[in-house]
């Protein structure tokens, strides 16, 4: 990282990014409903319903199953607090944020299995059929979709020779023509097949179903209100804003701040909004075209997605 | 003198079982004549590693280092066989209703049993030691059917006519053996003596004694145990009285193996180390399968024990086959090991056929829970046995598979060491039968005082298996007189 | 001084094994216990300090051991696993001074424990072979013997004993052989001398000794088709010895593959290494497949010890296989990763078998189907449990997460490379590694909670109550250590980095750079797991706080929703076998489990059923296809050999005439 | 004793020895062959005579003496005896039937010649060159061993491979030291002895037993 950073700056790139992550992940949920409700010839709520929903919900009283230990009410805390440190700490606006020398892709990906870990344990907690059922689906789909993240970040650390976010990013800044080898492309095909499954979109989860039959990561949450529901909902949508915004740096990288200043601060902050919120916007003209997948289909989606991974990686043998 | 006296000691202790009428004051001298045995073997062995070897009565007997190692061996197993005897002789006498006449006849046996094995290997020249293990045969044909059974009757027949041929052919040997020294220019009357073989041996006719030393593997080879003359010792081992059984193959197969050793000293000095390999080899290992394939199915404890034994001769053949002094070493010290665990092997499942009635393994169940002492003997003697640590027979296992490798036999200790499995398995099954597990529902738990034996009994079985793995971890004792031993041979 | 220390530790084992067996009933434990720790903390001193000097300490002596001698010598490398299994030696037995039952009070018991112990401690320093096989069997007798230790009350602990015994003596077969083989073709038993003359041995020679080591070590460590006996001796051993056989013993196993394969002979040809990466991917993918659906406790912890020893084999195996290509610092690199792994597993798996066994004690079972609702009724041993979980599961703030990241950075830096033997292999490595994580995290979610979490399914869970001081102590001490590793890993990482240097024989001092931030040198970007900590501790709070700011009234009790339903039973709750099911499913063809359904029809018509009764198991594959068979096959062989001695007299002479005849053709 | 006539009485000797051998095969009545075996103990005698006389050496004549007393009269007496009782019966069905045992004697005698022949070589003497004739004695008594099923009859196998060694042993090296020969003929004969207690308590235990059937101890 070059040293003209100074600390603030870097400080200041920090808590952007966890204000662009907090206030971005509502509104962008609000957007890809709007989007939904448009395609399908409804008006629907406005883009700011989400944040009214969590002030709402923040004003609720707190409730609690009887015999549930410590680890209902921590869960949803430490599902935010793993997203909040992947904020804090990857490159979604500039490549040099807080501590960015130690954002390395494994790491967040490990961050959010304990995020899944603990929001699982929590659902269990309960003692009820839905919880026991939501963790069930919710850990298996987590252990298969596990192999292919993990090889698409290898597809995508290799060229860079290191698995950290912000080399990576500027790598690929600096040679753009990698970016259209295959390596890169079925790289990206597995990396958005994962990314539906980890943030529960159709067609592996329908988030808005409350039919036991399909719902996993609904069914997780049944029995949180009040602050605790609002902190769930909060996390899911800033785990998908998280996503989408590491997607677009590491796939269309123009546009981040690479040298300090509000100037580019500024032009990263629209870049990278423009960019987040075109993807969410595909995504959710995708998910109005597809039905929710079989359960059962699932793990064969996620085959698919490993093999797409594994074969990024040995292209990168043949094309150097 | 002091040879004579060792030979003398045991014939005493029978004159005293037979005075003392079978009584148990005369079956302690007995067993006393036995340990003074022990300890006047080791004060000869100190005495021959020392000063080189000593011989006594007109020549007729000779100490080495070897025989005297043997002699050991025999004190220490006669010891704990007659030591248990008494306990035989006590159960004889309450099947008699006291009558002595039995009791009696079996001490005065053992005990002549033990002094002809003394004899065989104190023998100085090849016609008394095969006179002393024909003795050892026909004595023990009486200590074999000495149950009466129909079984131990149908053993007794098996074991004298097989060992009778066998001993036939061992003489057939030493006739070739005596003809080869005479024409190499022995002088008539001492031809026969271990030295003069040994000096004149390197003059004998190759093919001759290619022939007389086949002969002799075949013939003594009966006695050991090895295939394929070895088809009376499971019968036999099974139907003797547990201390005979004790006695014949803890110390009598290792005796009988002792002859084939000296001959091999001989025939190496003819032949050259090459044709005695081949041919321990072959046996060693027709032995070893035998008794692999035996051991899976057995049903009977005793007649597991009696093929472990084939076993153990199989790996000691091996051994010797091996030749070199560090083999000869190992297997010295093997004899010694297998001898103590076999013998404390044997007396414990006389007393477990005298505690359960039956020696089928499926008769018997959960030892460990109902009869703690004698399982616990029985488990730790089957661990000595089976070749682990700390017990000597691991250490002198490990030493043989070293030589072979060494001496270009490392194929066969492979298919040995593949043998070893297979009986390890198959053991391993059969012990867990026989030791483990709840007690069956139906068992009625026995008063203490006859559920354990009585300390006397336990003392030397728990001595027996301490000494085995005293041997096993500290060099110290058996070091200057194993290297003395094997220069005798591997010279 | 060190070597006083080595011989410190014998002595006072054996000291523990006599008290054991002579003092009296009351002071038995006690006494036996401190004296063994004693011995630990002996052998502790001893590595640390070898570690930090490193000059090997050296003890020989020619009473011992007749016709080979006794011969010790610890370096860097064995004395890393000395360290472990004297932290792992003192927690099991702090935990034992606490722990009853299980046949652990019985004269025997108190006796073999202490050898067994002691036995851990020395492996790793015998330097000659004679030595090193006597201490390696003795290790196996005696842990054998401690698994016996409740066979009278149990049927399953002698079967489980059976195939403990026949899998060790096959593993020691292959060991003497191979052993010897070196020994003797190289002319002298100690390992030093082996590792100089071993590079001028035929290539065969070599191959053969290393695969016959592989095979001996990889059945003592549980690699798969080996691993048969693992899941069946941990859970029926008593508390203690299951997490010193899980935690200390196995590491030997991986030790010795190392110091055959890269200290005495130098490393060797790709082959060697691809088989070893291979037998590891097949452990882990088995062994996680296999702890994700079982549902016995401590048979998940058994089968998850396979599925980590074959992630360690992996480490090894790519390091092996970077040191064959010429690539010595990233072979280093793959090295220090494997052994860091095995540190950390002992350390997590430790306290997970610790804890299970408290779990056993206080409810009386370990069928996780029973369990539910301990967090609450076992304030302490709950959450030594869900520390050592979320360890196992590789999650961040832990130490599990540091080895596992290492792992996947080693073979991410093999790539991009011209050899293709590498160049596939790593890929399929990183894939074997995240199924396995996947598939780990699943375990120890379903394990967390159902064991721990939601309302207790038998009344022996309901009854649990806290388990006695000592217990949890010698558990808590090793998740403590979990967590100070998982945030402070640069107390471990140079003793390992130095330990691969001396096995490797490379100068390794620059391979990593470790401070609190670990990473490659010349490589941007590292891992701060101190600063993930901090910043998930920092995230947790102000999360928390502003949930109590924004809404200060207290939390109302409600009943949890039952769509309508009033009463809320544990029967309506996930089980381990539900919450495995759908896994079960995606991977049928690979554990085809046997589901059986009996019902019994009423009288009347067969179309209405009285009562329906489903049995579900789950057979190893290995063992169904492989071992049975073989079983089958001993039996048979065996029937047939009786037929051929039928008791006939004259068939026996006739075997004896016909020697005769061969005899006098071949040679007179 | 001159050359021709020595080895001419020698051969004769031995030849009957072989040609008791032979004959024991052929019959069956227990009697009749007890009476073979006297036979052929007393030609073993015979040769053992010759031999002294011919190299007038005492120890072998007063060794001939102790074979012919113990092998020739002894043991046959109590031979007879001991089978008292079933002295009529007769082997009615051995395991290899009579012309298959002579057919087998044939080749055993062959083979006994064509492996002798090296040792005959090597000893030299006249009586060396008959040394195949022991060796057939040896092969043929173990043949009886293993073909008969009567207990008699396998005692009498013992003796035919005693006396088979014993011969080659005078043909060889003209007897051993004589107190070794005392030792080995006191073996035999304690050994019949022996044998002979035993069957009589077979026969007590089994009746008249056959040997074949005799199979209660196998695994």
């Amino acid at each position: 990282m070059n040293s003209s950073w100074s600390y603030v700056s870097i400080a200041a790139v920090s808590l952007l990014q966890v204000m662009l992550v907090l206030l971005g992940g509502p509104l962008l949920l609000g957007l890809m409903r709007k989007v939904r409700c448009r395609m399908e010839g409804r008006v629907g709520p406005p883009i700011r319903q989400p944040l009214l929903d969590l002030r709402k919900l923040a004003g609720r009283e707190r409730t609690r199953p009887e015999h549930t230990s410590w680890v209902f009410p921590l869960a949803p805390v430490v599902l935010v607090a793993t997203t909040l440190v992947v904020a804090a700490i990857a490159p979604l606006l500039a490549t040099n944020p807080a501590f960015g020398w130690s954002a390395d892709l494994f790491a967040v990906v490990f961050l959010f299995l304990l995020g899944s870990v603990s929001l699982a344990l929590g659902a269990l907690d309960t003692g009820t059929a839905f919880g026991g059922m939501g963790a069930s689906r919710a850990m298996t789909i987590g252990a298969l979709a596990e192999p292919a993240l993990l090889v698409a970040i290898l597809a995508l650390s290799v060229p860079a020779h290191s698995s950290n976010l912000p080399a990576i990013i500027t790598r690929s800044l600096a040679h753009p023509a990698w970016l259209a080898t295959p390596q890169r492309v079925l790289a990206l095909v597995a990396f958005v097949i994962v990314i539906i499954a980890e943030s529960g979109r159709l067609p592996v989860d329908n988030p808005s179903t409350h039919l036991e039959l399909t719902m996993i990561h609904e069914a997780m949450v049944l029995e949180y209100a009040g602050p605790d529901l609002a902190l769930v909902k909060l996390a899911e949508s800033m785990r998908l804003v998280v996503l989408l915004t590491l997607l677009a740096d590491l796939f269309i990288p123009w546009g981040i701040a690479t040298a300090p200043g509000p100037s580019h601060l500024a032009v990263a902050l629209v870049a990278t909004v423009g960019k987040v919120a075109l993807l969410g916007v595909a995504l959710a003209a995708f998910e109005v075209t597809v039905a929710k997948l079989r359960l059962f289909r699932v793990p064969e989606l996620l085959a698919g997605a490993f093999v797409l991974a594994i074969l990024a990686v040995l292209s990168a043998l043949v094309v150097p | 003198m002091v040879l004579v006296a060792i030979l003398a000691l045991p014939l005493f202790g029978g004159a005293a079982i037979a005075a003392g009428r079978g009584r148990r004051s005369s079956a302690w001298v007995a067993v006393a004549t036995n340990g003074a045995t022990l300890v006047l073997g080791i004060l000869t062995a100190v005495r021959v590693v020392k000063d080189g070897p000593i011989s006594g009565a007109w020549g007729v007997l000779r100490a080495d280092a070897l025989s005297v190692f043997m002699v050991i061996v025999i004190g220490a197993i006669s010891l704990l066989a007659s030591w248990l005897g008494i306990r035989t002789m006590a159960r004889e006498r309450e099947l008699e209703h006291g009558s002595p006449v039995r009791p009696s006849h079996y001490g005065m046996l053992v005990q002549a049993f033990v002094g002809f094995m003394l004899l065989a290997v104190l023998a100085a020249n090849v016609g008394v030691l095969w006179v002393a293990v024909e003795a050892t045969t026909i004595v023990t044909v009486f200590l074999v059917g000495h149950r009466r059974t129909r079984g131990s009757l149908e053993a007794a027949w098996k074991y004298i006519v097989i060992c009778s041929v066998g001993i036939a052919l061992a003489f057939l040997g030493t006739v070739f053996v005596y003809l080869a020294a005479l024409h190499a220019g022995g002088h008539s009357a001492h031809a026969l003596d271990w030295t003069s073989l040994m000096a004149h041996a390197h003059r004998f006719n190759p093919s001759l004694m290619r022939l007389a030393f086949a002969l002799i593997v075949l013939g003594y080879g009966t006695k050991v145990g090895l295939a394929p003359m070895h088809s009376w010792l499971p019968d036999a081992h099974s139907q003797a009285p547990a201390p005979v059984s004790a006695l014949m193959s803890g110390v009598l197969l290792t005796v009988a193996f002792y002859a084939i050793l000296r001959f091999k000293a001989v025939t190496d000095l003819a032949l050259g180390p090459g044709f005695a390999r081949t041919l321990l080899v072959i046996v060693a290992l027709l032995s070893l399968a035998l008794a692999a394939s035996l051991l899976i199915t057995q049903r009977d404890y005793k007649r597991m024990l009696a093929y472990h034994s084939i076993e153990h001769m199989g790996l000691i053949a091996l051994g010797a086959a091996a030749g070199i002094r560090l083999a000869i070493a190992a297997v010295l010290l093997h004899i010694l090991g297998h001898g103590l665990a076999k013998s404390v092997l044997f007396l414990t499942s006389g007393e477990i056929m005298a505690a359960e009635g039956t020696s089928q393994i499926d008769g018997v169940q959960a030892l460990l829970t109902r009869r703690p002492a004698l399982g616990g003997v029985f488990g730790v003697g089957l661990v000595a046995l089976l070749g682990l640590p700390p017990f000597s027979l691991f250490t002198s296992e490990l030493v043989m598979v070293r030589a072979e490798f060494e001496v270009g036999l490392g194929w066969a200790a492979v298919l040995a060491m593949v043998a070893m499995v297979v009986i390890f398995i198959a053991v391993v099954g059969h012990a867990r039968h026989m030791l483990l597990g709840p007690p069956p529902p139906s068992h009625v738990a026995s008063p203490p005082h006859l559920a354990a034996p009585p300390r006397w009994v336990a003392t030397p079985l728990i001595g027996g298996l301490a000494a085995c793995g005293f041997i096993g971890v500290f060099a110290w004792p058996l070091s200057g007189l194993l290297e003395a031993a094997a220069r005798v041979v591997a010279s | 001084m060190t070597p006083a220390l080595l011989v410190a530790t014998a002595l006072a084992g054996l000291a523990a094994s006599l008290a054991g067996a002579v003092t009296p009933d009351r002071l038995r434990i006690r006494v036996s216990t401190s004296l063994t720790i004693g011995a630990c903390g002996c052998a502790l001193i001893a590595g640390i300090n070898i570690l930090h000097s490193g000059h090997p300490a050296v003890v020989h002596t020619t009473a011992l051991m007749p016709l080979s001698g006794f011969s010790l010598a610890l370096d860097r490398f064995g004395a890393l696993f000395v360290v472990i299994s004297a932290v792992v030696g003192i927690c099991a037995l702090v935990f034992r001074l606490g722990y009853i039952g299980h046949g652990l009070g019985s004269r025997t018991a108190s006796c073999i424990l202490p050898l067994f112990v002691t036995t851990l401690l020395l492996v790793p320093a015998a330097s000659n072979v004679t030595t090193f096989l006597f201490l390696w069997e003795l290790m196996a007798i005696t842990s054998l013997l401690l698994v016996l230790t409740d066979h009278a009350h149990r049927g399953e602990v002698q079967v489980a004993a059976q195939w403990y015994a026949v899998m060790t003596q096959l593993g020691a077969a292959a060991l003497i052989l191979g052993l010897v083989l070196l020994a003797t073709r190289t002319g002298s038993q100690s390992f030093a001398v082996i590792a100089l003359r071993s590079a001028h041995l035929p290539t065969w020679v070599r191959s053969t000794a290393f695969v016959l080591a592989l095979v001996g070590f990889g059945s003592k460590a549980g690699a798969v088709p080996l691993h048969v006996w693992l899941p069946r001796a941990h859970p029926e051993a008593p508390g203690p010895v299951s997490a010193l056989m899980s935690a200390a013993m196995v590491n030997l196993g991986v030790y010795g593959i190392v110091r055959v394969g890269m200290g005495l002979l130098g490393g060797g040809p790709t082959w060697w290494w691809l088989l070893v990466m291979f037998l590891g991917a097949l452990s882990a993918m088995f062994g996680s497949l296999h702890s994700a659906t079982s549902r016995d406790l401590k048979r998940l912890l058994a089968y998850s010890t396979t599925d980590n020893v074959g992630l360690m084999l992996l480490g090894v195996g790519a390091s092996g296989l970077f040191a064959s290509t010429g690539h010595r610092a990233l072979a280093v690199v793959a090295l220090v990763a494997a052994l860091l792994h095995v540190v950390f597993h002992a350390v997590f798996k430790g306290s997970l078998f610790l804890s299970a066994s408290s779990v056993q004690q206080a409810t009386g079972s370990t069928d996780l189907d029973g369990l539910g609702g301990l967090l609450q009724r076992m304030p302490v041993s709950g959450p030594i449990f869900l520390v050592g979980g979320l360890a196992i599961a590789a999650l961040p703030p832990f130490c599990g997460f540091v080895s596992e990241w290492l792992l996947l950075q080693s073979m991410l830096h093999g790539l991009p490379s011209s050899d293709v033997a590498i160049a596939v292999a790593m890929p399929i490595g990183v894939g074997v590694l995240a199924l396995t994580g996947g598939l780990t995290a699943f375990t120890f979610a379903k394990a967390i909670g159902i064991g721990l979490l939601g309302l207790p399914r038998t009344d022996g869970a309901e009854r649990a109550t806290e388990v006695r001081r000592p217990m949890w102590v010698g558990a808590g001490l090793l998740a403590l250590l979990c967590l100070v590793f998982g945030v402070a890993p640069f107390l471990v990482i140079p003793a390992v980095v130095d330990a691969a240097g001396v096995v490797t024989r490379f100068h390794s001092a620059g391979a990593l750079t470790h401070g609190w931030q670990i990473g490659l040198p010349g490589v941007p970007g590292m891992l701060a797991p101190g600063l993930l900590a901090l910043g998930l501790l920092v995230c947790t709070g102000l999360v928390a706080l502003a949930r109590g700011l924004v809404r200060r009234s207290p939390v109302r009790l409600t009943e949890a929703w039952g769509c309508g339903r009033e009463l809320q039973t544990a029967r309506m709750e996930y089980t381990a076998t539900s919450f495995g099911e759908p896994l079960t499913r995606v991977f049928e063809d690979v554990l085809n489990p046997s589901r059986d359904i009996d019902a019994s029809h009423i009288a009347e018509s067969r179309y209405y059923t009285e009562a329906a009764v489903i049995h579900t198991s789950l057979e190893d594959a290995f063992e169904r296809h492989l071992y049975r068979p073989a079983d089958r096959g001993f039996q048979r062989w065996g029937a047939l050999a009786r037929r051929v001695p039928n008791g006939s007299v004259h068939r026996y002479l006739a075997f004896g005439l016909v020697a005769l005849i061969i005899v006098l053709v071949v040679l007179a | 004793m001159n050359g021709s006539s020595y080895s001419s009485a020698l051969t004769l000797a031995a030849g009957a020895v072989l040609v008791c051998a032979v004959a024991i095969l052929w019959l069956a009545s227990i009697r009749s062959v007890i009476k073979m075996v006297a036979t052929q103990g007393i030609a073993l005698g015979l040769v053992a005579v010759v031999l002294g006389v011919h190299l007038r050496d005492a120890g072998l004549l007063a060794a001939a003496a102790v074979v012919i007393a113990v092998k020739g009269v002894a043991i046959p007496l109590l031979l007879g005896r001991a089978s008292g009782g079933d002295s009529g019966s007769r082997e009615s069905r051995p395991l290899v039937n009579v012309p298959a045992s002579l057919v087998a004697s044939a080749a055993l005698i062959v083979l006994a010649f064509v492996t002798g022949r090296s040792v005959a070589r090597f000893v030299g003497t006249t009586a060396g060159a008959l040394v195949p004739i022991g060796l057939a004695t040896l092969l043929i008594g173990f043949f009886v061993l293993v073909a008969r099923r009567r207990p008699t009859f396998q005692i009498v196998g013992l003796l035919m491979v005693d006396n088979g060694i014993a011969l080659t042993a005078f043909l060889c090296t003209a007897g051993f030291p004589f107190l070794i020969e005392l030792g080995v003929s006191f073996d035999v004969l304690l050994g019949v002895v022996v044998l002979m207690v035993l069957s009589q308590r077979l026969r007590i235990e089994f009746g008249d037993i056959d040997l074949d059937e005799l199979r209660e101890l196998h695994d």
